[in-house]
């Protein structure tokens, strides 16, 4: 008989990296669904080309470094796919493959891979599009399904009004919930974005906690700034950004008080960006400053563990 | 520049995120990448710098308005600045050595790296070219050291953090940390068009 | 044992295996802020030349003089006075390089690797020796300053040395003359550089 | 509403803890051909053989003698002749002294000396008599019981809990006491709060075993100052710390014992063990072990201690596959053999064998810092970053950081997506710590 020996515990939990990272994309179907069924197929090339290029870097990176390839834990898919679904539907392809790119080498395998990279890899990528060609990064386009099917033209009025955050007349509150306004493929439709949002609660992937405080704050906010309150809830990246990227557990605080604290300062940062920068929405820098601070946060909100009393007389 | 709440309140959020020393002017690197693996030391040279440069703001403003530009020799404007902020460092340091031991135990390591902080000197010669008050002069050294002081604490966060990751060997030191800048920078991107 | 300097080799100790910006990493500033182009790299890396190889002189000439205590004050006068004097060459011959530089022209006072090298070569080497560290260490400098800012003026402008290089078809990438730009590209270089080194070392130490 | 504490999981929730097996079966008695009673069963200095080769014994008859101030006495399990006393190499680190006695089968006991009924024992003789029956904590923490029923000066407790958690997986064999023999239970639990002058008892049991509560609620009926509570399921809740804070909502002060919160807590099987002692006068010679998992017939058996796991898992109906682990204790802190040779001890209150493929661990990934494992602490500590200090060496810092208190429950390595081994690392960390005195 040949017993194995090792210590406890002897059978661990079915979830692991991979299941995690597949409830995620589970997730992200109503998403990437509701993108591709508003923006048409030019959409779903560039998430295709996203998803496609996150992987073949990961795996080109593994095997030049020679390292075990992981690519089978689905993050570099995750992160494609994130990606892809913060570019415009008319973006070039080439910029799917580089903000890839960024993602996977500069910010996830240079600092060591998976669980290493101190910032969102997919919101960093945008970052760097978004500062590098704010051509294309911030020209948004009605989808052709409010067009109509033979039109891609850019929705002359708005183009450049990312994301109708000031709920352009038109848009009634209906098209920002169900997606019929400018924007990126993913963030428009938040019917989608909550349906994914109930799932990943459900499973247990995360908990309410950066979704509801980030939207919360931000909400709240706006209005106290004198802003309309239902608009910054609808319109922009806000539901995308709080649900699928300050979720990132890779880059977000430990502990839930500390979340907390990152999830509100992502909800002022984005506030004040919105209303005082010159960008017109700050969902990404906001995430990405937060995901900074984090190790600051983990080190303040250390928990008091269990025992941490008087020695009763 | 008149002195009210708002523009006090703009002019430092401009100082401390939007024009950054790190992220943004490229002042004081060698500290910043330098003396940045702990978050406690980060912090201590951070301050350091802090009461370094507000003081240096205030006497170089003096010399310059009250000296150089008088006797007509405001040509000598970076070597009288060096020697002044030199002069400033030394006396800090036997100033505080004397009177207050625990402070100068904290920061006084850090005090003769100062003198080659390119922020100092850069902040001093800003103050002149801008043509700030005695008043803004002090803020703007102020504001901005509070930017470098943040911008040091939170890349020493982040590299306290990396320290078990396994970076590639040719990028450990200093490319990892100008990449951690970098990426950091394009963060603070964020704030451009904030308190102008 | 120590081997004899000569003028050679101690300038191409400066070039390459003590490369101020590619080995020691000093002067990080001036670096980054002078990359936006392979003009202001030249430009930045000449005026550090000269001013290195102006105070390396002056200084290995006074450094019997100068008493050990106010050793570091007498350093940086005389590189400030240098400073002062390229400040001022420069504004009235290339106005143009004046501007893109600014701020960054009189901080060559604290560039460390000035301070560095008179501290740890001038201060006790021969003049003709320390004119060669200076010279060898300011074109090493240049050399890097030129690699760095090629790269981003390329990636950032499609262009190099204002020539239009990649073609219309190219887009710019924005980000790399901005200061993200700059810190990441002179990350990835250095690395690059690391990496290099490292191999051509391992395959010297292979065959030795 | 279910009492809990802070943190905590709910390991192998898909399959019913892995209790389903066994929980429904009666407690049934077998009887070994020959045991081999190790001396080092409890915490403190092993007993003191006093018998040889070749000598007669009884059943209950003691073989070796407390050594020590904590030490308890080691009593034969069967009756029959002394075979050999030896060495050998059992779980711990180094050989253990052991007795071997070949069982005659006749069950003869020893003389016995009952001290009186669970109200009626005089006080001050009930903890010398658990003494003397040698009776160590049978949850698995195998600290003698005599011990902690005797506070030093200037200590206090106010109320005993008998913990019939359970939490463990794959365990059944506290609830199938609970359920089989309520009584025992509760007059051990009245004797224990007479002998440390104690007015508050409490029963703890999970909710996934209603049964059982309702059992140990009708013979507590009208027994003085005895409730039963009940305890959400959730592990680790028959930790003793998590257990007092359910109950009490107190907790103990780090680096302090229960009874600085004025709490002491015992196994139910312990309480049962006790009753025994006192009104019976029987030493322990025998406990309820469920031997579980890939066993063709799941059972909670009565087994005398020393027996050897292989004939009680032969008792089970053997091995339904090809063993790839065999562990004692529940899948969570089970303690994994090399052997089944080896006998089980007083502490032993599961027999868990795993087949080849589940035996397989899955290799370790990167941590994705998803803090699965700061919400499973029940200490409420950052399992991930006291890893990074055990990776890195850094016991300093890892003492820092409060790593003396994880009580390696295992709950961090069971939610970690990346397969960390998280408890094993702390559990050596504190090795080291105390080891080096850092």
């Amino acid at each position: 008989m040949n017993l194995r020996l090792s210590t406890g515990p002897h059978l661990l939990s079915r979830e692991s990296t991979q299941t995690l990272m597949l409830d995620v994309l589970i997730a992200l179907i109503p998403t990437t669904a509701a993108g591709i069924y508003l923006f048409g197929s030019r959409a779903a090339w560039v998430l295709a080309v996203a998803v496609i290029s996150a992987v073949v870097f990961e795996w080109l990176w593994q095997k030049l470094t020679r390292q075990p390839v992981r690519v089978k834990d689905l993050s570099a898919v995750v992160t494609g796919l994130i990606l892809g679904l913060n570019l415009p539907a008319q973006a070039p392809l080439w910029m799917p493959v580089i903000g890839s790119l960024i993602a996977i080498v500069l910010v996830k395998q240079l600092f060591g891979g998976i669980g290493h990279n101190f910032l969102n890899p997919a919101l960093l990528a945008r970052g760097i599009l978004l500062a590098s060609w704010p051509a294309h990064m911030s020209v948004y386009y009605l989808p052709t399904r409010v067009l109509g099917a033979t039109s891609v033209a850019p929705a002359a009025d708005m183009t450049s009004a990312a994301t109708a955050l000031l709920r352009p007349s038109g848009f009634a509150p209906y098209d920002l919930l169900m997606g019929n306004i400018p924007g990126t493929i993913g963030e428009v439709s938040k019917i989608a974005i909550l349906i994914g949002l109930l799932y990943m609660l459900f499973v247990g992937t995360v908990t309410w906690h950066v979704p509801v405080v980030f939207a919360g704050t931000t909400v709240l906010l706006t209005w106290i700034l004198g802003g309309d309150p239902l608009a910054s809830l609808l319109s922009g990246g806000l539901l995308f950004g709080a649900v699928f990227m300050a979720t990132d557990y890779v880059t977000n605080p430990m502990t839930k008080r500390g979340q907390v604290v990152f999830a509100a300062g992502c909800g002022l940062i984005v506030t004040v960006i919105r209303l005082y920068g010159s960008y017109p929405e700050g969902v990404t820098f906001a995430i990405l400053l937060m995901n900074i601070l984090t190790p600051l946060i983990d080190r303040l909100t250390v928990r008091r563990i269990y025992g941490m009393v008087k020695k009763h007389a | 520049m008149e002195f009210t709440l708002t523009n006090f309140l703009l002019f430092m959020v401009n100082c401390v995120l939007t024009n950054n020393f790190i992220f943004s002017r490229y002042l004081g690197c060698c500290p910043f990448l330098g003396v940045s693996s702990k978050v406690e030391t980060a912090a201590g040279m951070g301050i350091a710098v802090t009461f370094v440069m507000g003081l240096a703001s205030l006497f170089t403003y003096a010399v310059y308005h009250y000296i150089l530009v008088p006797l007509q020799i405001s040509y000598l404007i970076t070597i009288s600045f060096i020697l002044v902020i030199a002069a400033l460092v030394q006396f800090v340091e036997m100033f505080l050595k004397k009177s207050m031991p625990s402070l100068y135990n904290a920061l006084g390591i850090y005090l003769p790296l100062i003198t080659t902080n390119c922020a100092v000197l850069g902040v001093t010669i800003l103050n002149i070219d801008n043509k700030y008050n005695m008043l803004w002069s002090v803020l703007n050294g102020v504001f901005g050291a509070l930017g470098f002081l943040l911008a040091i604490v939170l890349m020493a966060g982040v590299r306290e953090r990396l320290e078990s990751s396994n970076i590639p060997k040719a990028f450990k030191g200093f490319p990892i940390s100008l990449v951690i800048a970098g990426l950091m920078s394009v963060a603070f991107l964020g704030f451009a068009g904030l308190g102008n | 044992m120590r081997e004899k300097k000569t003028f050679r080799g101690v300038f191409l100790n400066g070039v390459l295996n003590e490369n101020p910006t590619f080995r020691l990493v000093l002067g990080v500033c001036p670096t980054l802020a002078s990359t936006t182009s392979a003009t202001n790299s030249i430009g930045m890396g000449l005026a550090a030349t000269f001013v290195l190889v102006g105070s390396n002189i002056v200084i290995s000439m006074l450094r019997n003089l100068i008493p050990d205590k106010v050793r570091i004050p007498a350093y940086i006068v005389v590189i400030s006075t240098f400073v002062t004097i390229v400040q001022m060459l420069i504004q009235a011959f290339v106005p143009s390089l004046y501007e893109a530089l600014g701020l960054f022209i009189p901080l060559i006072v604290v560039n460390c690797i000035i301070l560095a090298r008179a501290e740890a070569f001038a201060g006790k080497s021969s003049v003709f020796l320390s004119a060669a560290d200076g010279f060898g260490m300011g074109l090493g400098f240049t050399g890097a300053l030129l690699l760095i800012g090629a790269v981003r003026e390329l990636l950032g402008n499609g262009t190099l040395f204002g020539n239009n290089i990649l073609g219309g078809g190219f887009e710019p990438m924005l980000l790399a003359v901005m200061a993200p730009g700059g810190f990441i590209l002179f990350g990835l270089i250095l690395g690059i550089v690391n990496a290099i080194t490292d191999r051509i070392s391992a395959r010297k130490g292979a065959k030795a | 509403m279910r009492l809990s504490f802070k943190g905590g999981i709910h390991p192998l929730r898909e399959r019913h803890e892995g209790k389903n097996a066994s929980k429904g079966q009666p407690i049934r008695a077998y009887i070994p051909q020959s045991v081999c009673i190790p001396m080092d069963m409890h915490i403190g200095a092993p007993s003191a053989p006093v018998v040889a080769k070749g000598d007669r014994v009884k059943m209950g008859q003691v073989i070796a003698t407390a050594v020590g101030g904590i030490g308890i006495p080691v009593h034969a399990s069967v009756s029959g002749e002394v075979v050999a006393v030896s060495q050998k190499q059992l779980l711990g680190k180094n050989p253990s002294t052991c007795v071997e006695i070949r069982n005659d089968l006749q069950d003869e006991w020893t003389e016995l000396t009952p001290l009186g009924e669970a109200e009626t024992a005089p006080a001050e003789r009930i903890i010398q008599a658990v003494r003397d029956a040698g009776i160590c904590g049978m949850g698995g923490a195998c600290f003698p019981t005599h011990a902690k029923m005797s506070l030093p000066e200037g200590k206090s407790v106010d109320t005993v809990i008998l913990n019939g958690a359970e939490c463990e997986t794959f365990l059944t064999s506290d609830h199938r006491l609970m359920l089989e023999e309520p009584g025992r239970v509760v007059d051990g639990l009245r004797l224990i709060m007479r002998a440390m002058k104690v007015s508050r008892g409490f029963i703890a049991v999970e909710e996934n075993k209603m049964d059982a509560v309702k059992a140990m609620q009708e013979a507590a009926r009208g027994r003085e100052g005895v409730s039963v509570v009940v305890l959400k399921t959730k592990y680790p809740q028959g930790g003793e710390k998590q257990l007092i804070e359910a109950v009490t909502g107190r907790q103990v002060p780090s680096g302090g014992l229960p009874m600085d919160a004025h709490v002491n807590v015992f196994n139910v099987g312990t309480a049962a063990a006790v009753a025994d002692a006192v009104i019976l006068g029987r030493p322990l010679v025998s406990r309820v072990t469920t031997v579980t998992g890939c066993v063709k017939e799941p059972a909670n058996l009565l087994l005398r201690i020393g027996t050897p796991v292989q004939e009680a898992i032969d008792a089970a109906g053997g091995c339904s596959e090809e063993p790839g682990k065999v562990f004692l204790g529940g899948s969570m802190t089970g303690i994994a053999m090399p052997d089944t040779s080896m006998p089980m001890t007083k502490a032993n209150n599961g027999i868990v064998v795993m087949g080849q493929k589940e035996a397989v661990v899955a290799p370790p990934t990167p941590c994705i810092r998803c803090a699965r494992c700061l919400a499973a602490c029940p200490i409420r500590l950052n399992p991930q970053r006291l890893k990074e200090l055990c990776d890195q060496q850094d016991y300093a810092k890892a003492k820092k950081e409060h790593v003396m208190d994880c009580i390696v429950c295992g709950a961090c390595s069971y939610v970690c997506p990346a397969k960390l081994e998280l408890s094993p690392a702390f559990k050596e960390a504190k090795d080291k710590i105390t080891a080096r005195r850092i």
